[in-house]
C-alpha cells in the first residue's frame, strides 16, 4: 500500500522557469510556475521556498515577488555556488523543483498596517524586500510614507532597476534613494556606502525600519538607525542562515531556541538579541 | 552548464563500417548539456573542421566532443580547430572509436553500443572541463651535446652554424669517439680519419663551440628551455690553454706502461699522453694511476721538459655550472665484452680478437703501423676466420649477448674481409654468418664485391668452438647450406661483437629524467614519428645511444637532433602543457607526500599566511607546484590523501564523470 | 608494572611549570568514574594536582592534539608512551607541528586499559577497576569483584604491542624499553588464511555495524588533512552516512589507503570505536603487506623516512605477485 | 534506496562492464596498436586514457565499482619504461596494496589487476583484455562492491 | 490485566509476538563483540538482558539514512517520484524507559507541524514492549530526567525477574497484542511485580549518578549558560567526531543531499552531527566558527533550547550510551556537573 497518501513537505513539485532576466552581471530573476502554468503555492511576503536541481542541490531563497502576483513567483538569485552556477546556465523551459511556503513574514498586515516604512537594502539584499514594496505599493492606501533607500557596489550591481526607475521612482508617496559606492561614469545620483547615505538622509523615527543587505550593511545600517533615535523594536530584517529542511526539523539552522527557516527569516533587532550570539 | 556539440566521424568506412555514426549522434543529443550533434565523412578535413567552427558560431557551443581516431592523432588537430572556432582548445574531448572501437569490434550492434558509451564518457568529461592556458617560460639560447663522436660533433656544428653556441661534453681527452678509431668506412672504403678529423678540427675552430673534453654530466635541472647542468671537467693536470700539444712530454715520460686505450690497449704509451695525433684537443693528460709524480711525488721530468710550462700536478677537477635551452645525447655504443663467450676462446688467446682491434691492427696510426700482423707472435695470418653475430639477434644467450641485431657488422665484416684480400692475397678469409643483411645504398654491391671479386668464403653457419692449440686456432663450425662440419685452423678469429649503449647512457638517462629500453637505448617520442626526441621535452637523441646504426646514419641523425635543436632554440619562449598539477592551497596541509613522488622536483613549499573564517591568520606550509617544471604525470595526486593536488585536465571529477559514464 | 606513578609525572611538570620552560601540560584528566579519563591542557600545578591523573586508563594518544596546542604561545608538555611517540615522530615527518614547541616527555608503557576492554570484561554495573600486581581489579555493583591478570586481558592493540622504546623525547622517566614482537600480524595472516568467501563473511558483518560516527578518523594521529576527502563536497567521494553497503567498504578501505605507510599502528581507531569494528586489521594489514613486499618498515620509528607509497624500488614485486602471497 | 528494479532477463547472457585505465604513452598506444592491427578483444572493455598509470586514484577504482563496473584492470608502461620515469613504479606499489586489501576484505581477486602493456604491444593489449574479461565473465556480477542505487 | 510466563517460556512467547509482526529485539551480538544490538527475532535468538543496546531504538523510527523523494531528469523535464510506502507493523521488544521517553523527545520534533511522514508512518505502526531496568548501569542517569526504571511506558511494559517475565498493556495497541498471544501468558496481579519495582528503585538511588540534578538547566539559563567561560576547557579535547550524536536516542539533526545514481537521483536524508565542522557551513560564512561553538551549541540545545520549545522536556533521556562510547570521555554529566558548580572565576570574564 502506498504512503503516499500522507502530505510530505520533503517532497518537492515541479517548476519551470518561463522566463530569466539577467539584472546585473552575477544576479538573474526568474520565474517561476507549475507545468500547467500556475502558481506553486500561495505565500505572504518575506517567504521563502526551496529551489533545487536534482543531483545538483537544494537551497533556500527569497520569493521576490509579490503575493498580489497571482500568475507566477519570482527569485532574484546571485550566482555564489554550485546550484546557483546551475541555476545561471539554466535556459527558459527547463524544469526545477520547488517547495514551500516557508519561514515566517514580513508583517504587511498587522505591524506595518498603517505605519510609514523604510526599506533598505544593500546588493541582492534587495530580494527579499521587493516582494514587501510590491505588496505595499499594490495596497498602497493600506500604509503611510514608503522611503526606500537601496545600494550596491556599482550601477550595474542594482538588481530590478527597470523596475525601480520605472515603476517605484514614478509613483506618489515612495521616495527612492539609490547610491551606489563608488564614482561611476553616466551615474549621476547619489554615490556612498548605504549606512553613510541612510545617515545623510536622516530619516523622522515615526516609521518602521527594513533592513537587508550584507551583514556587515546590515550592522552599520542598524547603528545609524539607532543613532537617529529609532529603537530596536521598529527594526526589521531577514537572515540568511543555511537551512536543509525548511520545516524546522533537521537543526541546521538552529540559533538559541529559534530556528532560522520556522520562526525567522524575518526578525525584529529585540528579538535578535534575546538569541546568542551567534550571527552576525 | 557546458554548451555541447558532439560531432561523429565516419572516418570514410573505417569507423561507419562497424559503428552507426548516426545512431551515436543521435544518442549524444540526448545526453544534458549537448545542444549540437552531427556525423560527417571525414571530421579531421578542411570541410569537417569548416562544420565544427560553423557550429560552433550557431549554437554558442562551449565544449567539443569529437568521435574519431586515438587523441594520439588529431587531438592537437581538433585543439587547433576549437581555437580557430574561437573557443580554448582545451574545451576538446575525443572520444577514440575507430582504434578502439570500430577496427577491434566485428559488428555494428556492439561497436555502435561501445561509441555510444565512449561519447558518453567524453561529454562527461568536457562538462568538467575548463579552459585552460599554458603557462610560458623563457628559453636559454645554449646547447649542450652530451658526446664528442662522430654524432656529437655533426650536431654541435649544425646547431653552431645556425648560431647558436654549443657545448660538447665528452667523457675522454679528445672528441672523435668510434670513428676515430675506425681505419677505412663502408661501402666506399675511403680513410676514416680523412673526412673526421677535419670535422672535429671545424669543431674546434669554431667560435660557437666550446668542447669540454674529459668531463662528464654530474647533475641536470630544470626543463626545457631551461636546464641547469654541473659538469665535472676531470683534472689532466695539464693547463689546456697553455698546452701546445708539441708531445714532447709524451716521449720523455720515464713511465711507460701506460695499456694505450685508444688501441684497446694492444700497446702502451707512456703516463703523459696524447691520445692520438689528431686530437682535439689537442692537448697532453696525465694518467694519475701511472704518474710516478702524482702517485708518490718523484718524478717531474714532463714539467722539466715542457717549455710552454702547462703542466700542473695541482690540477683539481673543474665544475662548470651552465644554463642550457635543450641537451643532446649522443653517447654512443661500445662493443660488448665476449669474454662471456667461451667457445670463441677471446680470453684464453691473444689471437682471437674483436673486429675494433682488427680496426686498429689495420690502421696506419694502430699498434702495428697498419700491417696486419698477429697480437701472439707478430706474424702475418694466413687465414682469417670472422665470425658474425657474436652476441647479436641472441635471444637465449641471456646476460652475455643482445636480442637486437647490431646492424653494422655485417658491412664492416666484409669491409675487413676484403681490405685482407686486397692487401694479402695469400690469405684464406672465411666469414660465418647467420645472415648477411645489407639494406643499404650501395650496401650488397660491396657484400657482393667481397664475395665475387675478392674471393672470400661466406658459410652460412655458426662456429661452434675455437680452441688454441700449437699456436693455431682450431675453428669447428657447421656449414648449414651444404649440411657439414667444418675443421678450419686459423691464425685469426675475428669476433664480431654486438654493439651495446655506453655505459654512461643509464645514469645520464636518470639525470635527464629522459627514458630508456631494456637495452639501455634512448627511447624516442616516437619511433616513426619522432626518432630524435626523447619523451621528455627538450631533450634530443643523437646516433647510437639511440639505437644501432652506421655512420652516415647516425650522421643524419645528428644533423636531424640539431635542425630540432634549432628549432626550439629560435623560439623566446616555450609554451608549456597546461595540464599541470595544482594545488589547492586551502585543503593543502604540506605534508610533502607529493614532493616525495614527483619525478621532477616540480613541488616546493612555502609558508603562507591565510586569513581564517574568525578573521585571525594562521601561517601554514603549503605545497606549491612549479607548472613550467611539471610534466603533469600526475603522481603527487594520489599520493595526497586530502585531495589538495590535482591534474589539470585529467582532474579527479573529470575521470570519475568518465567512470561514472562507462559504467552507467 | 608502573614504575612511573602520577607522582613522577605530576612533579616535573609541576616543575617544569614553575621554571617557565613550558606553559601547558598536555595531560588526563579525571572523570566521573574510574575510567572515563579525559585528554585535558592543564595550566598550573593546582590545577594539575586537583585533576591529573596517571593510571592503567591514561591511554589516549596526545600527539594530534600538538597541532593544535603548538599554534599557541608558550611550549607545552606531552607525555608520550612508546606508542604515542611513534605517532609523534610521523607527525614531524610531515611537518604537522613545530618541534620546537615541544617538551616532550618519555614515559614507559606496558599495556593500558579502556572503557570497552573492561566494559566487555564486566558488563553490568561496573564501578571502578584498578591495577594489583599483575592483576586487574574490577569492582561491580552487582556481581562483586572480579580478579583478572592484568596483561592477558589488555585490549588489543597492547596484548600486540609493535614496541616499548619511546622513540622520541627531550626527557626519559624511568627505563626506555625495546621494539617487541608481539606477534601483531597473527589475526590478519588468520584471516589471509580464511577462503575469500570467509573473509568477505567477516568484513561484512564487522563493516555493516560502522555508523560513519568518524571517530577513527578524527582520532587518528595520522589524519590530519585540512578537510578530509570525505567532507568535501568537491572530492566526489563525500559522503556523511553510509547510505549502502559500498560506502561503508569504501570509506574503510580509502581510509586505510591514505595512512598506510604513515600508520603507526597505535591502535586508537579500534579504541574508539563505538561498534567495537577492528579496523586496526585494515591497517594492520597494510603494514604487514609493506613488510613483506618492500622490506619492513615502522612509520614514525624514525623522523623524516620516507613513507613507502611514495618510495619504490626498481625489483619491487608486481600487483599480482603480491596479491598470491596474500591469499594462501 | 534503489531507484528503479528492472527486469532482468534471467537467462540473457551476461556481459561484464570492465574499465581499463591506459596511460597516455604506453598502453593506450598499445591499445592503439591493437586496433591498427585489427586485433579484436571484448567490447565489455572500455578505456579510460590517463597521462601515467600513477594518475589512478584508488578512488577511481572503488567508483567504478560502486558505478556497476564487474572489473578494472590498469595497464601502464613496463617498469623502467615510464614516460616519467618513475609513474608506474608507485603505482605498483599501490596498486599491489589496494588490491591485496581488497582480496583481504573478500572481493575477487580476478576482479582487478595491473599488466603492463608497451606502446609495441597491441597484440598483448588485445590478449590481456580478453583473458581479463574472461575471467570477469567466469566470476560473474560484482556483488561484493556494488552499491544497489547504482543498478538499474 | 498483567500477565506472566516463566523465563523458560519466553521463546515460544517471543516466537509467538514474531508471527503477529516482525519482531526485534537485544540479542547480544557474536564474535568478539558481544555486546546486544537489536536484531530481527528468528528461532531460537536469546533475549539479551543486557542494559542497554550499543544504538538507541531510535533508529527504528528515525534510521540513519532514509530516501525522500527520487527524481528522472530527462532533458529540461524532471520526473519527482514518491518513494513512500506503508510501513508495515513491527514490534520492538525490550526498550528500556530511557530510550522510550525518546520516543517522546523525537515526536515533538517530527510530529509537530508539518509532520514527518517518514516518521509518523513508522511511529504510527510501531508497538513498543518497554522493559523494567532490574540492573542499573553506573552510567545510567534516567531519574536527573524524572524517568522512572520501575514503570515503563510503551504499549506494554515488561518486568523480568529470576523465574518470569511479566507484561503490561498500557495501550490499546499492547492489549491488542497480548490477546493474539492467547494462554502462552499466564493473568496475575498488578501487585506482583511491586517488589520488583521497589528494588529498581533503590537500585537507582544508589547509582554513582543519582545525585545530578537539572537545577541549573531549563529553557530560561541561556544567558547565564551561553557565555560561561568553562565550555572552553570543556570541549577542548573534543574531536568533533559524531559519536555522541549517532548512539544518542533523542539526537534529529539531519542533512539531505542527493546521490546520482547514474540513472536517477535518489535524494535521502541522513543523521547529521552539529559536532561537525561542516554543519552549518554555508557559502557566506560559518555562524559556528569554532569547535568549542559547536559543542556549546549541542548541550545548549539539549539542556537550553529543547526544554525551552517543549514545556521544560530536556533532550537527554539519561541512558548513558555517550558516557560510555565518547572516545575521550567527555560526556553531558560532565558538562552539566561542572556547570552546575558555582565557579569561583565565573565573574572574571
Amino acid at each position: 500500500m502506498a504512503a503516499n497518501n500522507r502530505p510530505e513537505a520533503l517532497i518537492p513539485v515541479l517548476g519551470v522557469a518561463t522566463d530569466i532576466r539577467i539584472d546585473t552581471p552575477d544576479v538573474k530573476t526568474f520565474r517561476v510556475v507549475t507545468p500547467d502554468g500556475k502558481k506553486a503555492f500561495i505565500h505572504k511576503p518575506g517567504q521563502c521556498a526551496m529551489l533545487s536541481i536534482p543531483g545538483v542541490g537544494e537551497a533556500m531563497f527569497s520569493i521576490t515577488s509579490s503575493p498580489t502576483n497571482e500568475e507566477y513567483m519570482e527569485f532574484s538569485i546571485k550566482k555564489c555556488g554550485c546550484l546557483t552556477d546551475w541555476l545561471h546556465a539554466m535556459e527558459v523551459g527547463q524544469q526545477i523543483t520547488i517547495r514551500g511556503p516557508y519561514g515566517n513574514a514580513f508583517p504587511v498586515d498587522t505591524a506595518f498596517a498603517g505605519q510609514n516604512l523604510l526599506f533598505i537594502a544593500g546588493g541582492i539584499g534587495l530580494a527579499p524586500l521587493r516582494s514587501v514594496i510590491n505588496y505595499v505599493r499594490h495596497y498602497r492606501d493600506r500604509y503611510g510614507r514608503v522611503d526606500i533607500v537601496y545600494g550596491s557596489r556599482s550601477m550595474n550591481d542594482l538588481v530590478d532597476y527597470q523596475e525601480i526607475i520605472n515603476e517605484w521612482c514614478k509613483e506618489d508617496g515612495i521616495n527612492v534613494h539609490l547610491t551606489i559606492d563608488r564614482e561611476q561614469e553616466g551615474w549621476d545620483g547619489h554615490v556612498g556606502f548605504v549606512p553613510n547615505y541612510v545617515t545623510e538622509l536622516n530619516f523622522p523615527t515615526d516609521c518602521i525600519g527594513i533592513i537587508c543587505g550584507p551583514p556587515i550593511m546590515i550592522k552599520f545600517t542598524l547603528a545609524a538607525l539607532e543613532k537617529m533615535g529609532f529603537s530596536k523594536d521598529q527594526v526589521y530584517t531577514t537572515m540568511e542562515m543555511r537551512m536543509k529542511c525548511g520545516i524546522g526539523k533537521c537543526g541546521r539552522c538552529n540559533i538559541g531556541n529559534k530556528y532560522v527557516c520556522k520562526d525567522g527569516p524575518v526578525f525584529r533587532f529585540d528579538q535578535l538579541d534575546e538569541l546568542p550570539e551567534e550571527y552576525d | 552548464m557546458q554548451r555541447i556539440g558532439v560531432f561523429v566521424c565516419w572516418c570514410g568506412s573505417n569507423i561507419a563500417a562497424t559503428v552507426d555514426v548516426h545512431a551515436v549522434a543521435e544518442a549524444a543529443k540526448l545526453e544534458p548539456g549537448v545542444v549540437f550533434s552531427t556525423d560527417y565523412q571525414y571530421m579531421c578535413s578542411q570541410a569537417g573542421q569548416n562544420m565544427i567552427i560553423d557550429a560552433v558560431k550557431e549554437h554558442k557551443l562551449t565544449g567539443l566532443v569529437i568521435c574519431s581516431c586515438s587523441p594520439r592523432m588529431h587531438e592537437a588537430t581538433f585543439r587547433k580547430t576549437a581555437a580557430n572556432a574561437g573557443i580554448n582548445p582545451y574545451m576538446v574531448e575525443i572520444a577514440n572509436i575507430r582504434e578502439q572501437c570500430s577496427w577491434v569490434h566485428k559488428d555494428m550492434p556492439t561497436g555502435t553500443e561501445k561509441a555510444i558509451i565512449l561519447a558518453k564518457a567524453a561529454i562527461a568529461k568536457v562538462h568538467l572541463n575548463t579552459p585552460l592556458t599554458p603557462g610560458e617560460s623563457k628559453v636559454t639560447k645554449r646547447a649542450l651535446v652530451i658526446g664528442g663522436g662522430i654524432a656529437g660533433i655533426q650536431t654541435a656544428l649544425d646547431i653552431a652554424d645556425a648560431g647558436y653556441p654549443v657545448d660538447i661534453v665528452e667523457k675522454e681527452p679528445t672528441i672523435g669517439g668510434k670513428m676515430a678509431q675506425l681505419d677505412k668506412t663502408f661501402p666506399t672504403l675511403d680513410c676514416a680519419a680523412c673526412i673526421l678529423t677535419p670535422k672535429m678540427v671545424d669543431a674546434a675552430q669554431n667560435e660557437n663551440i666550446r668542447i669540454i673534453s674529459y668531463a662528464k654530466v654530474e647533475e641536470v635541472g630544470g626543463f626545457v628551455g631551461n636546464f641547469h647542468v654541473k659538469i665535472r671537467k676531470k683534472a689532466r693536470f695539464v693547463n689546456e690553454d697553455v698546452c701546445t700539444g708539441c708531445g714532447l712530454c709524451t716521449e720523455k715520460c720515464p713511465q711507460k706502461k701506460v695499456p694505450n686505450a685508444f688501441n684497446l690497449n694492444m700497446d702502451n704509451h707512456r703516463a703523459i699522453y696524447i691520445p692520438f695525433a689528431q686530437a682535439v684537443p689537442k692537448v697532453a693528460v696525465i694518467d694519475p694511476d701511472y704518474c710516478n709524480m702524482l702517485k708518490n711525488g718523484k718524478c717531474g721530468v714532463c714539467a722539466k721538459v715542457c717549455t710552454a710550462g702547462a703542466i700542473d700536478y695541482k690540477q683539481e677537477d673543474q665544475i662548470i655550472e651552465e644554463d642550457y635551452g635543450a641537451i643532446v645525447a649522443a653517447t654512443g655504443y661500445n662493443p660488448i665484452s665476449v669474454e662471456k663467450f667461451d667457445e670463441f676462446a677471446y680470453s684464453q688467446s691473444k689471437d682471437v680478437i674483436t673486429s675494433l682491434e682488427f680496426e686498429r691492427l689495420t690502421n696506419a696510426a694502430g699498434p702495428t703501423a697498419g700491417k696486419l700482423l698477429r697480437p701472439s707472435d707478430g706474424e702475418h695470418p694466413h687465414t682469417i676466420v670472422f665470425v658474425q653475430c657474436v652476441g647479436s639477434r641472441c635471444a637465449s644467450c641471456a646476460g652475455k649477448g643482445k636480442e637486437y641485431c647490431s646492424k653494422i657488422c655485417c658491412m664492416y665484416t666484409a669491409k675487413h674481409a676484403m681490405l685482407v684480400r686486397d692487401k694479402y692475397p695469400d690469405t684464406e678469409v672465411y666469414v660465418f654468418y647467420i645472415d648477411v643483411r645489407t639494406p643499404g645504398k650501395n650496401f650488397d654491391e660491396f657484400y657482393r664485391r667481397a664475395v665475387e671479386e675478392y674471393g672470400v668464403h661466406y658459410i652460412k653457419g655458426m662456429v661452434g668452438k675455437v680452441t688454441p692449440e700449437n699456436g693455431k686456432l682450431k675453428v669447428q663450425a657447421s656449414d648449414l647450406l651444404a649440411d657439414r662440419q667444418l675443421h678450419i685452423d686459423a691464425d685469426l678469429v675475428v669476433l664480431a661483437a654486438a654493439i651495446e649503449p655506453d655505459k654512461s647512457a643509464r645514469p645520464l638517462a636518470t639525470m635527464l629524467t629522459a627514458s630508456m629500453d631494456t637495452n639501455d637505448f634512448f627511447t624516442e617520442a616516437h619511433p616513426k614519428l619522432r626518432p630524435v626526441e626523447s619523451p621528455t621535452a627538450g631533450i634530443f637523441l643523437s646516433g647510437a645511444c639511440q639505437g644501432p646504426k652506421d655512420i652516415p646514419e647516425t650522421v643524419s641523425q645528428a644533423s636531424a637532433a640539431a635542425a630540432k635543436v634549432i628549432g626550439l632554440l629560435s623560439k623566446n619562449t616555450l609554451k608549456g602543457n597546461p595540464c599541470v598539477a595544482q594545488s589547492d592551497e586551502l585543503m593543502c596541509n604540506g605534508c610533502s607526500s607529493c614532493a616525495n613522488v614527483c619525478p621532477y622536483g616540480a613541488i616546493t613549499y612555502v609558508n603562507k599566511e591565510f586569513r581564517m573564517p574568525d578573521r585571525t591568520t594562521k601561517v601554514r606550509r603549503v605545497a606549491s607546484v612549479n607548472p613550467a617544471v611539471c610534466q603533469g604525470c600526475g603522481a603527487c595526486t594520489v599520493a595526497c590523501p586530502s585531495g589538495a593536488m590535482d591534474l589539470n585536465g585529467f582532474k579527479n571529477n573529470q575521470i570519475m564523470a568518465e567512470v561514472d559514464a562507462i559504467c552507467k | 608494572m608502573q614504575t612511573v606513578t602520577r607522582e613522577t609525572l605530576l612533579d616535573k611538570a609541576s616543575a617544569l611549570l614553575a621554571s617557565g620552560e613550558v606553559s601547558r601540560v598536555l595531560g588526563w584528566k579525571k572523570g566521573e568514574f574510574a575510567y572515563d579519563v579525559t585528554p585535558a591542557v592543564f595550566e598550573s600545578a593546582e590545577e594539575m594536582e586537583k585533576d591529573f591523573v596517571y593510571d592503567i586508563f591514561s591511554g589516549a594518544n596526545f600527539s594530534k592534539y600538538l597541532i593544535k596546542e603548538t599554534a599557541k604561545e608558550g611550549k607545552v608538555l606531552v607525555f608520550l608512551k612508546p606508542c604515542d611517540s611513534y605517532s609523534f615522530n610521523q607527525l614531524l615527518t610531515e611537518h604537522r607541528f613545530d618541534r620546537e614547541k615541544v617538551y616532550a616527555i618519555g614515559i614507559p608503557c606496558d599495556g593500558m586499559m579502556d572503557a570497552s576492554t573492561v566494559k566487555a570484561l564486566a558488563p553490568e554495573g561496573l564501578v571502578s577497576a584498578e591495577r594489583d600486581g599483575d592483576n586487574l581489579v574490577i569492582h561491580t555493583l552487582y556481581d562483586g569483584d572480579k580478579i583478572l591478570p592484568y596483561a592477558d586481558n589488555l585490549p588489543d592493540r597492547c596484548r600486540h604491542c609493535k614496541s616499548k622504546k619511546v622513540v622520541a623525547y627531550d626527557e626519559m622517566l624511568g627505563e626506555n624499553g625495546d621494539v617487541v614482537d608481539s606477534h601483531r600480524f597473527d589475526e590478519v595472516a588468520e584471516l589471509e588464511a580464511m577462503s575469500e568467501d570467509a573473509r568477505f563473511a567477516f568484513w561484512q558483518n564487522e563493516l555493516s555495524r560502522c555508523i560513519r560516527c568518524n571517530a577513527c578518523r578524527d582520532v587518528c594521529p595520522a589524519c590530519t588533512c585540512e578537510k578530509c576527502v570525505f567532507d568535501n563536497p568537491k572530492s566526489g567521494v563525500e559522503n556523511k552516512a553510509i547510505s549502502d553497503s559500498y560506502e561503508e567498504k569504501m570509506f574503510h578501505i580509502i581510509r586505510a589507503f591514505h595512512v598506510a605507510g604513515r600508520c603507526t599502528d597505535c591502535g586508537e581507531c579500534s579504541r574508539v570505536c563505538p561498534q567495537n569494528i577492528p579496523l586496526h586489521l585494515l591497517n594492520r594489514k597494510f603494514i604487514y603487506d609493506i613488510d613483506r613486499n618492500y622490506g619492513d618498515y615502522m612509520a614514525g620509528a624514525e623522523e623524516g623516512s620516507r613513507a613507502p607509497l611514495v618510495n619504490y624500488k626498481t625489483e619491487d614485486p608486481e600487483a599480482a605477485d603480491v596479491l598470491e602471497r596474500g591469499d594462501k | 534506496m534503489q531507484v528503479n528494479e528492472s527486469n532482468i532477463v534471467a537467462n540473457e547472457e551476461f556481459r561484464p562492464k570492465i574499465v581499463a585505465f591506459c596511460c597516455n604513452w604506453c598502453s593506450y598506444a598499445g591499445a592503439d596498436l591493437a586496433g591498427n592491427n585489427r586485433l579484436a578483444y571484448p567490447a565489455d572493455i572500455k578505456i579510460i586514457r590517463v597521462p601515467c598509470s600513477c594518475r589512478v586514484n584508488p578512488m577511481f577504482i572503488l567508483r567504478a565499482f560502486q558505478r556497476g563496473a564487474d572489473g578494472v584492470i590498469l595497464c601502464g608502461c613496463h617498469p623502467g619504461d615510464c614516460h616519467y620515469t618513475s609513474g608506474n613504479y608507485y603505482t605498483r606499489r599501490r596498486m599491489a596494496m589496494l588490491f591485496s586489501m581488497l582480496n583481504y576484505l573478500g572481493i575477487e581477486k580476478e576482479r582487478t589487476r595491473v599488466e603492463w602493456v608497451s606502446a609495441a604491444e597491441g597484440a598483448k593489449f588485445a590478449a590481456t583484455m580478453q583473458d581479463f574479461a574472461e575471467k570477469v565473465k567466469a566470476l560473474g556480477p560484482n556483488k561484493r562492491l556494488e552499491d544497489l542505487r547504482c543498478k538499474q | 490485566m498483567m500477565k506472566k510466563c516463566p523465563v523458560s517460556a519466553l521463546n515460544t512467547v517471543l516466537t509467538a509476538l514474531s508471527g503477529v509482526a516482525p519482531l526485534y529485539l537485544p540479542v547480544n551480538g557474536k564474535g568478539k563483540d558481544t555486546r546486544a544490538k537489536y536484531t530481527k527475532y528468528e528461532d531460537g535468538m536469546i533475549y539479551s538482558t543486557a542494559l542497554n543496546t550499543v544504538r538507541s531504538a531510535k533508529d527504528f523510527f528515525f534510521p540513519q539514512t532514509e530516501n525522500l523523494v527520487n527524481f528522472k531528469v530527462d532533458g529540461k523535464n524532471i520526473e519527482i517520484i514518491d518513494p513512500r510506502e506503508e510501513h508495515e507493523d513491527f514490534i520492538l521488544f525490550g526498550v528500556r524507559a530511557c530510550d522510550y521517553k525518546s520516543f517522546d523527545v523525537l515526536d515533538r520534533v517530527f510530529l509537530s507541524e508539518p509532520v514527518d511522514s517518514y516518521y509518523a508512518s513508522r511511529r504510527a505502526h510501531g508497538i513498543v514492549f518497554t522493559m523494567a531496568c532490574t540492573r542499573p548501569a553506573e552510567t545510567c542517569f534516567c531519574t536527573t530526567f524524572g524517568i522512572d526504571p520501575s514503570e515503563p511506558q510503551g504499549d506494554v511494559s515488561c518486568y523480568m525477574t529470576e523465574t518470569d517475565v511479566y507484561f503490561d498493556a498500557k495501550t490499546e495497541k499492547g492489549e491488542v497484542v497480548l490477546a493474539k498471544l492467547g494462554d502462552l501468558l499466564a493473568d496475575c496481579e498488578e501487585s506482583t511485580v511491586n517488589e520488583q519495582k521497589e528494588l529498581i528503585s533503590s537500585r537507582m538511588k544508589a547509582l554513582p549518578l543519582s545525585s545530578l540534578s537539572t537545577e541549573a538547566f531549563g529553557g530560561d539559563k541561556l544567558d547565564k549558560l551561553f557565555d560561561d567561560p568553562r565550555w572552553e576547557s570543556l570541549s577542548e579535547s573534543c574531536l568533533a567526531c559524531g559519536t555522541c550524536t549517532y548512539v544518542c536516542p533523542t539526537c534529529q539533526c539531519y542533512d539531505i543531499k542527493d546521490f546520482d545514481t547514474g540513472h536517477g537521483v535518489c535524494r535521502f536524508r541522513c543523521w547529521d552531527s552539529c559536532m561537525y565542522s561542516e554543519f552549518t557551513k554555508m557559502s557566506a560564512g560559518q555562524p559556528r566558527l569554532t569547535q568549542m561553538q559547536r559543542f556549546r551549541q549541542r548541550f545548549m540545545h539539549k539542556l537550553v533550547y529543547y526544554p525551552a520549545n517543549n514545556d521544560g522536556l530536556f533532550s537527554c533521556v539519561g541512558c548513558g550510551r555517550c558516557l560510555a562510547s565518547c572516545p575521550i570521555s567527555m560526556n553531558i554529566v560532565k558538562v552539566m556537573k561542572t556547570l552546575s558548580e558555582e565557579a569561583e572565576d565565573n565573574g572574571s570574564k
